[in-house]
């Protein structure tokens, strides 16, 4: 089906077909997206409130699925307030910075051997460098406001984020090494091959099991880069109100809001791909002692997309029971942890792994 | 060519992990006076310069790394000085640093590394191991000057020196892609295969040479690319101002024989010429500029300027009509010129260290009045250098001028003769300001009657340095001997 | 090795003394250097009575390697042009010593220290034969020279020094060019008597005159580079000034005949006009400069001046009468001219004036001294039976042999030489006692004695009985005129 | 396809020597701020790496693309050393305009 | 080399500018628009903001950025070495224990010199 109409469209359109083809693909991967932002706000609220022994948002439509439209458009028609002392431009830079890299990093996230909007082969270079630019919203966001809470807000928010970037980084350079290529389809293929898989236990394959201890620190990060809680002194209520974006109304602050699901989803879904075996079944029929059957090999793409969400739903719900669960830490606490104990962690398991892979116990052949 | 041989980088090894060691040993380093880092500093100088004697001594041009590592004897013989330089320095730097609160580990390994980033340069056959060891070397030397973190003339001084030392990286590495792009190899002996054997873009390799050789001449402080060195040398806390002033120019030398001679003496023509502009204006600029100066380290430092634009009249002599003859010659008297300039900068400025107490920098010309008075020793010591500087026999300066000199008239070519007289009539000028300094330590009544209280080591080796530079003025048979075996082993290989 | 001797004895003892010597030791530090001074004296003396006077080869040759990169050697000899300067400047510094006894107090070490190294180096120009060594000594004595003027001169001594040090060392520079040329003419050769055979073109020859004549004519000093030895002069202690004038100058005039001559014999005669243009110059302009001086010193100076024109113009007009008349003048002035300073130096002990007016009638208060100090006078102005009339003789002889009439202007020089030295004189030392100053005068010493006669009768000696010294020239001077009067231009 | 075809080794060479024309410029003239100027320098360099993995791409040289990793890293160090004398400055100054850096004359 | 997967990129960061873009605008003009001056002045808690808000701060978020820095360029550093890690078999190994056991001096000069601590 999506073969016919590829053809049909190219011979309409000719050369502006590629453009056209890969926007279709686009809006195809960011409107779920959106969805899945706009409605992990509900989810958050609700997990959060049946944690606490309370039902959460109930009023707007049947359990109240219809609050996250109510919310977008009260916040449609509110009032964006401008500062008098803010940098115009920059002050509506700030959020747009902020969820553009949140959103294109999606562009090399693949939803199967062959569903990725850009299967680029220095993807996992291209999430290092686009997630980097979070970084640049909440600082701008923070200058631009001229605001003292903002401004600390900012400072305080980019100093997290860039101690936490670089434990990440090393996690990713650790990924990289048992997988031996930049593509992120590969990453996922990788964890699909190995001993375990082949006796159809496919997640005791997955990079989780030996990479344990950066799997703990990369989702660590995560919470800390995306600045949830218990990292969340950002915009610690209770000091700076809501730091770099305590100026913002309306949907200029919806978009902070939702730049922040759309990066856990991302974290998430990263976290997926390198950690939990991406798009892959966490067995295979292999274990029961049977081929994949041929229905499940024709709704192959289904789920391959099946999958994905499945893991990266829970691994978003962790973060999630994180929030219901810890304490704010203090931000001495978040630095030490950031520096002190992650990066000699990913740092001596880089070793290991490197260490591991040289001797021929090496399972990444 | 493509081994790893370890052996031939022992030295530059064992500088990186003395470098760690002592790092790590400092910070349980309690005592004030940082004794235990002092001297394991200074042992491991004394070790790598012996390897480094030793090696030279064996003669032989290694390759290591794959290629991009050449040890060869004019390496090593650089190396072996610039340790003996930094080891120096640091003899005179301490009791200077302790009393201005730098004597702080990061002196030491800072000076280790900038070392190391020599040492690498020194041995640099591939353009980017000459612009690691380059910038090894720099950015430790932004950071001493720095050091002083309180005064607001050394940040300041710091702040120009890193501006325009990246600006002059900027410059070096832009000729350098330019090279490559128009040769096809970052390797210098596969650029200078590729040069001999006709290039076929050769627009791309000029125009890539006008800017390796602007690099060149802002890290060796050559004008019109000067402007850091008056202000840097004055505002860096002295110690580090040798530090900047002495070993540098050695490697500053070994990366221009490396690159211009090593890889493009197929395009000396082009380099050449602009070679003898830089150093027409650096004897003009440097030389009359040292006259209007009242401050001394500003003085030797447009003295460095005039004396850079003597090393590289030496360099321009190389290749004459096409022929490569006198290029041993030429390329070895500035060698000779640059060692000795080292040697003479050593002592110029550890005079000024010495002078300088607690809480006063003997900065001023002014401050050495009467010298002769208050410790005839060092004021006679002193005056070594300073005739040294204007090449005055029988200090070595002389002879490193007179190398320079012969190397200009021994091209027989009318032009290298205006030149060589040329030279002559400016270093006139540069007596001037060199016998000033004599005439202040000798003729005026000094200021502060107080007798030089300096540490006997600090005593001892300003000694020795001032004889050094006599006995070689009276004896320079050896040295120049070592430089000339060095550049000729270099030109073969 | 007896000129290495003569050579390195007083450089070691003065540097001895340098490191060893303190003030509050002064004494111990004068005898020290008497020592060192008389030992160098008489280390120089085999080299007199061992000269061959037959032969116009160098004499006492050593040659050993010094900088074999660029074939520098260690190269010395003498034949007669030399000889005898090796001698007086010794003999020089052992009056120099003397003269410094009580004078100077401080910093009595450095002094004398100064003095026997500045010797020793002199010394060393004299008898290199190579020429880059004689280049380092030559440029080696502007070092404790400069010192000398600059510590213990007059009120104006930095100036003075400056200047000195900054003339000499623009001339020697070019020379040093010079030198660099010729070693590669002569294919890797620094030695000069091979650069005396070296076939050169004219133009070079040219150069290579102007060259050396940059270097030695302000060392002589000739007009019109000479202003800065009035200010040395007047500026040098007593002892500075008596080295400057008796041996340094000298060093000049030697470079002529060493190097200018033989190396470029065509282009002197080309342009020997231009020297014997400058010498009359000297002769007769700065004679009358002389006569105007208020200031005892810089008469002096000038009138050295003026008598260094007599040496370059004898060297100039190519005979031998003049060529050997210059140097027997330039070793009588060593004496004369040293005298003439010790004597003012004697003078402005006590009174601490140099100027003419503050005197008169001093051989009243001073009857030794005076009969001294006219007795020198007489010898500036070249009196018969003195030193000085024996060299400007021969010179003006030589210069009417070769052209009457520049015979002529030169022999007016002697009209104008007694005519400034007659007249100081006479307004110093005789009519009344000007004033309180001289009243108070006491006569010389013992000491002020002994050194003012050692150069009595050096003059007298040389005056009354030449020949030893022309005897010595006589060989050598014949060489270098056949030498010169052969052209080198090749082909 | 806007792709790599209408681009030629020139193309990249030019916006390369633009950049770095820039960057000197930017060092030269700017008098105000000295976080322009650190900014310039790292255009510099960039200007040059572009440079470099250009020549790598059309020589085919691998060389090249090593080198720029090496630049990118040291351009990191260089920076980090360039904030840090910066801020010892401020302190020592309150002042970051380059036209107020004038103890040292002469 | 082939760039044209690189295409899809590009729109991708476009389009999500367009969505970061389009929201703003769009409360913008259906949104009310009436400022006052309590409205627009920065928020301190009801106060009076008396001065600039860009003030000084604590040097330690310098140090932040410059130790980021470094590390970040490492991490970049290790990039091409972890994909290659396969091929390049024990040398590459141990050469990169080398960079690493200088990084992790440099780290532990850090950390006992007390860069990395906050209070």
């Amino acid at each position: 089906m999506i073969d016919t109409l590829y053809q049909n469209g190219a011979s309409l359109l000719g050369a502006l077909w590629p453009l056209v083809w890969s926007l279709l693909k686009i809006v195809a991967v960011l409107l779920p997206l959106l969805g899945c932002v706009a409605y992990l706000t509900l989810w958050e609220r609700k997990a959060i409130g049946w944690s606490q022994i309370r039902p959460g948002p109930n009023r707007v439509g049947p359990y109240g699925l219809l609050t996250p439209i109510a919310d977008a458009v009260k916040l449609i028609f509110k009032e964006i307030i401008k500062p008098t002392a803010a940098n115009k431009g920059l002050f509506f830079l700030g959020p747009v910075m902020t969820i553009m890299p949140a959103l294109a990093a999606w562009a090399v996230v693949p939803f199967g051997p062959d569903a990725a909007v850009a299967n680029v082969n220095a993807g996992l270079l291209f999430l290092m460098a686009i997630t980097s630019l979070e970084v640049y919203g909440v600082i701008i966001a923070g200058w631009a406001s001229n605001s003292k809470y903002a401004f600390l807000g900012a400072l305080r928010a980019s100093a997290q984020m860039v101690s936490y970037e670089i434990a990440m980084g090393f996690a990713l350079v650790v990924v990289l090494m048992v997988t031996g290529s930049l593509n992120m389809t590969e990453v996922v293929q990788v964890q699909e091959r190995g001993t375990f898989a082949s006796m159809g236990v496919n997640f005791l394959s997955w990079n989780w099991l030996p990479l344990f201890p950066i799997f703990i620190v990369y989702f660590i990060s995560g919470l800390a880069e995306t600045n949830r809680h218990p990292f969340d002194v950002v915009e610690g209520e209770s000091e700076i109100v809501a730091g770099h974006m305590i100026e913002y109304s309306g949907m200029s602050f919806a978009m902070f809001f939702l730049a922040e699901y759309a990066n856990m989803i991302l974290v998430s879904a990263l976290a997926v791909v390198m950690f939990l075996g991406g798009w892959s079944a966490p067995i295979s029929w292999h274990l029961l002692g049977m081929d994949t059957p041929q229905w499940a090999l024709s709704s192959m793409a289904f789920w391959n997309w099946f999958w994905l969400f499945a893991k990266t739903f829970v691994v978003v719900t962790m973060f999630l029971w994180v929030r219901a669960t810890f304490p704010r830490f203090r931000y001495d606490q978040i630095m030490r942890l950031g520096w002190k104990i992650f990066i000699p962690i990913t740092l001596i398991w880089l070793v290991v792994v490197g260490a591991w892979m040289q001797t021929p116990f090496n399972i990444w052949k | 060519m493509n081994d790893m041989n370890w052996l031939a980088i022992y030295p530059e090894i064992l500088l990186l992990a003395m470098g760690c060691v002592v790092a790590l040993v400092d910070l349980w380093v309690t005592d004030e006076q940082r004794r235990p880092t002092y001297w394991l500093t200074q042992l491991t100088l004394v070790v790598v310069a012996g390897l480094h004697f030793s090696y030279f001594d064996a003669g032989l041009t290694t390759y290591a790394m794959q290629g991009m590592v050449v040890a060869d004897p004019m390496g090593h013989l650089l190396a072996g000085f610039a340790c003996v330089a930094t080891l120096v320095t640091l003899v005179y730097a301490r009791p200077y640093a302790g009393v201005r609160e730098m004597l702080k580990g990061e002196l030491f390994i800072l000076s280790l590394f900038s070392l190391l980033g020599i040492n690498v340069m020194l041995s640099a056959n591939n353009f980017l191991v000459i612009y690691l060891g380059l910038e090894l070397m720099s950015l430790s030397l932004y950071a001493l000057v720095a050091l002083r973190r309180d005064n607001a003339i050394a940040t300041e001084a710091a702040m120009k020196y890193f501006v325009l030392g990246a600006l002059a990286s900027g410059f070096l590495l832009y000729g350098l892609s330019m090279m490559y792009g128009a040769t096809g190899s970052l390797s210098i002996p596969q650029v200078f295969d590729v040069i001999s054997q006709g290039v076929p873009n050769k627009s791309v390799l000029v125009f890539g040479v006008v800017f390796v050789v602007a690099g060149l001449a802002f890290k060796l402080g050559a004008a019109p690319f000067h402007m850091w060195v008056p202000d840097v040398y004055q505002g860096a806390p002295t110690a580090v101002t040798l530090l900047i002033g002495a070993a540098p120019k050695l490697a500053a030398f070994a990366i221009t024989v490396r690159l211009l001679v090593e890889g493009m003496i197929g395009l000396a023509v082009d380099w050449q010429q602009m070679l003898v502009v830089l150093s027409v204006l650096s004897l003009l600029i440097g030389n009359l500029a040292a006259i209007a100066q009242s401050n001394l380290k500003r003085m030797l430092a447009y003295s460095t300027i005039a004396n850079m634009g003597f090393m590289l009249l030496g360099m321009t002599a190389g290749v004459v009509n096409n022929n490569t003859l006198s290029a041993a010659n030429a390329y070895s008297s500035a060698m000779f010129y640059t060692v000795t300039y080292v040697l003479t900068t050593l002592g110029t400025f550890g005079m000024v260290i010495l002078l300088s107490r607690q809480g006063h920098e003997a900065e001023e010309i002014k401050d050495l009045a009467g010298l002769a008075r208050r410790s005839p020793w060092f004021a006679l010591v002193m005056t070594m250098f300073m005739f040294s500087l204007a090449g005055v026999p029988p200090t070595v300066g002389f002879h490193a001028k007179l190398a320079v000199l012969q190397a200009l008239v021994a091209t027989g070519v009318g032009f290298y003769l205006w030149l060589a007289v040329f030279a002559v009539v400016v270093s006139l000028v540069g007596a001037f300001y060199y016998l000033r300094v004599v005439k202040v330590m000798f003729f005026d009544e000094p200021t502060d009657a107080a007798a030089i209280a300096a540490p006997t080591d600090v005593r001892l080796v300003m000694t020795l340095n001032g004889a050094a530079v006599l006995v070689l003025g009276l004896l320079p048979g050896g040295l120049l001997d070592l430089c000339k075996v060095a550049i000729r082993q270099a030109l073969t290989t | 090795m007896m000129l290495s001797l003569a050579i390195f004895l007083p450089i070691v003892c003065g540097a001895l003394l340098l490191a060893l010597g303190r003030d509050e030791q002064a004494n111990a530090v004068r005898w020290m250097a008497l020592v060192a001074a008389l030992a160098s004296f008489l280390v120089t003396l085999p080299v007199v009575t061992g000269f061959d006077t037959t032969t116009a080869a160098m004499q006492f040759v050593e040659n050993l390697s010094w900088i074999e990169r660029f074939n520098i050697r260690y190269h010395l000899g003498v034949d007669g042009i030399s000889m005898w300067f090796v001698p007086l400047t010794a003999f020089i510094t052992v009056i120099v010593v003397i003269s410094a006894w009580e004078v100077i107090e401080t910093r009595v070490n450095q002094y004398m220290g100064a003095f026997l190294i500045l010797s020793g180096l002199m010394v060393g120009v004299f008898c290199a034969l190579d020429g880059m060594l004689f280049y380092v000594f030559f440029e080696a004595t502007l070092i404790p020279m400069y010192i000398i003027i600059g510590v213990w001169g007059g009120p104006n001594r930095v100036y003075a020094a400056f200047k000195f040090f900054l003339y000499t060392l623009a001339g020697s520079l070019l020379m040093l060019v010079a030198l660099l040329y010729l070693y590669y003419q002569s294919a890797g050769s620094f030695d000069i008597q091979t650069w005396h055979k070296l076939p050169l073109t004219g133009s070079a020859q040219t150069w290579l005159f102007f060259a050396f004549l940059a270097a030695f004519s302000v060392k002589v000093p000739m007009w019109p580079v000479h202003t800065w030895l009035p200010d040395a002069h007047v500026e040098a202690p007593t002892g500075g000034s008596v080295v400057l004038a008796a041996i340094m100058l000298k060093l000049g005039c030697y470079g002529f005949l060493r190097f200018s001559l033989p190396i470029a014999p065509d282009a002197a005669h080309q342009w020997s006009w231009l020297i014997i243009a400058m010498s009359l110059i000297a002769v007769v302009y700065i004679g009358l400069v002389a006569l105007v001086q208020k200031d005892m010193k810089k008469l002096v100076a000038y009138s050295s001046i003026a008598h260094m024109g007599f040496v370059t113009l004898g060297f100039f007009i190519f005979n031998e009468l003049g060529v050997s008349g210059g140097l027997v003048q330039m070793i009588s002035h060593g004496f004369v001219s040293g005298a003439m300073f010790l004597s003012i130096g004697v003078l402005y002990d006590r009174v601490h004036s140099r100027e003419i007016a503050s005197y008169g009638g001093v051989v009243n208060t001073m009857p030794k001294f005076a009969a001294f100090a006219v007795f020198f006078g007489m010898a500036n102005c070249g009196l018969p039976a003195t030193a000085g009339f024996v060299g400007e003789w021969m010179v003006i002889l030589g210069t009417v042999k070769a052209n009457f009439w520049l015979g002529g202007i030169a022999a007016t020089a002697l009209v104008f030489g007694a005519a400034y030295t007659l007249w100081m004189v006479k307004r110093v030392y005789f009519g009344d006692i000007a004033n309180d100053d001289v009243r108070a005068l006491s006569d010389i010493n013992r000491r002020e004695f002994v050194m003012l006669a050692l150069l009595a009768i050096a003059t007298l000696y040389m005056g009354v009985y030449p020949k030893p010294f022309t005897d010595v020239m006589h060989a050598s001077v014949t060489e270098l005129l056949q030498h010169v009067a052969l052209s080198k231009i090749p082909g | 396809m806007i792709g790599a075809a209408g681009l030629t080794l020139g193309h990249f060479l030019t916006l390369g020597a633009m950049l770095f024309a820039l960057s000197v410029i930017g060092i030269f003239l700017n008098r105000k701020n000295l976080i322009v100027l650190l900014m310039a320098i790292e255009l510099m360099l960039l200007a040059v790496n572009l440079n470099f993995v250009a020549f790598s791409h059309y020589l085919g040289d691998m060389g090249g693309q090593v080198f720029v990793f090496f630049i990118l890293t040291v351009a990191a160090a260089e920076s980090a050393i360039g904030l840090a004398i910066l801020v010892v400055l401020f302190r020592n100054r309150a002042s970051i305009n380059v036209e107020e850096l004038d103890a040292l004359k002469g | 080399m082939n760039l044209d997967q690189y295409l899809p990129v590009i729109l991708f960061i476009l389009v999500g500018a367009a969505v970061g873009i389009a929201p703003q605008v769009l409360g913008a003009l259906l949104g009310p628009n009436r400022p006052d001056q309590a409205k627009s002045s920065p928020y301190e808690c009801g106060f009076e903001a008396f001065e600039d808000a860009r003030m000084k701060f604590d040097v330690r978020y310098y140090l932040v950025a410059i130790l980021f820095i470094l590390f970040d360029l490492e991490i970049a550093f290790l990039f091409p070495w972890a994909v290659a890690l396969k091929e390049i078999g024990a040398t590459g190994f141990w050469a990169m224990m080398i960079f690493l056991g200088i990084l992790v001096v440099g780290f532990a000069y850090e950390w006992k010199k007390g860069a990395l601590d906050w209070e």
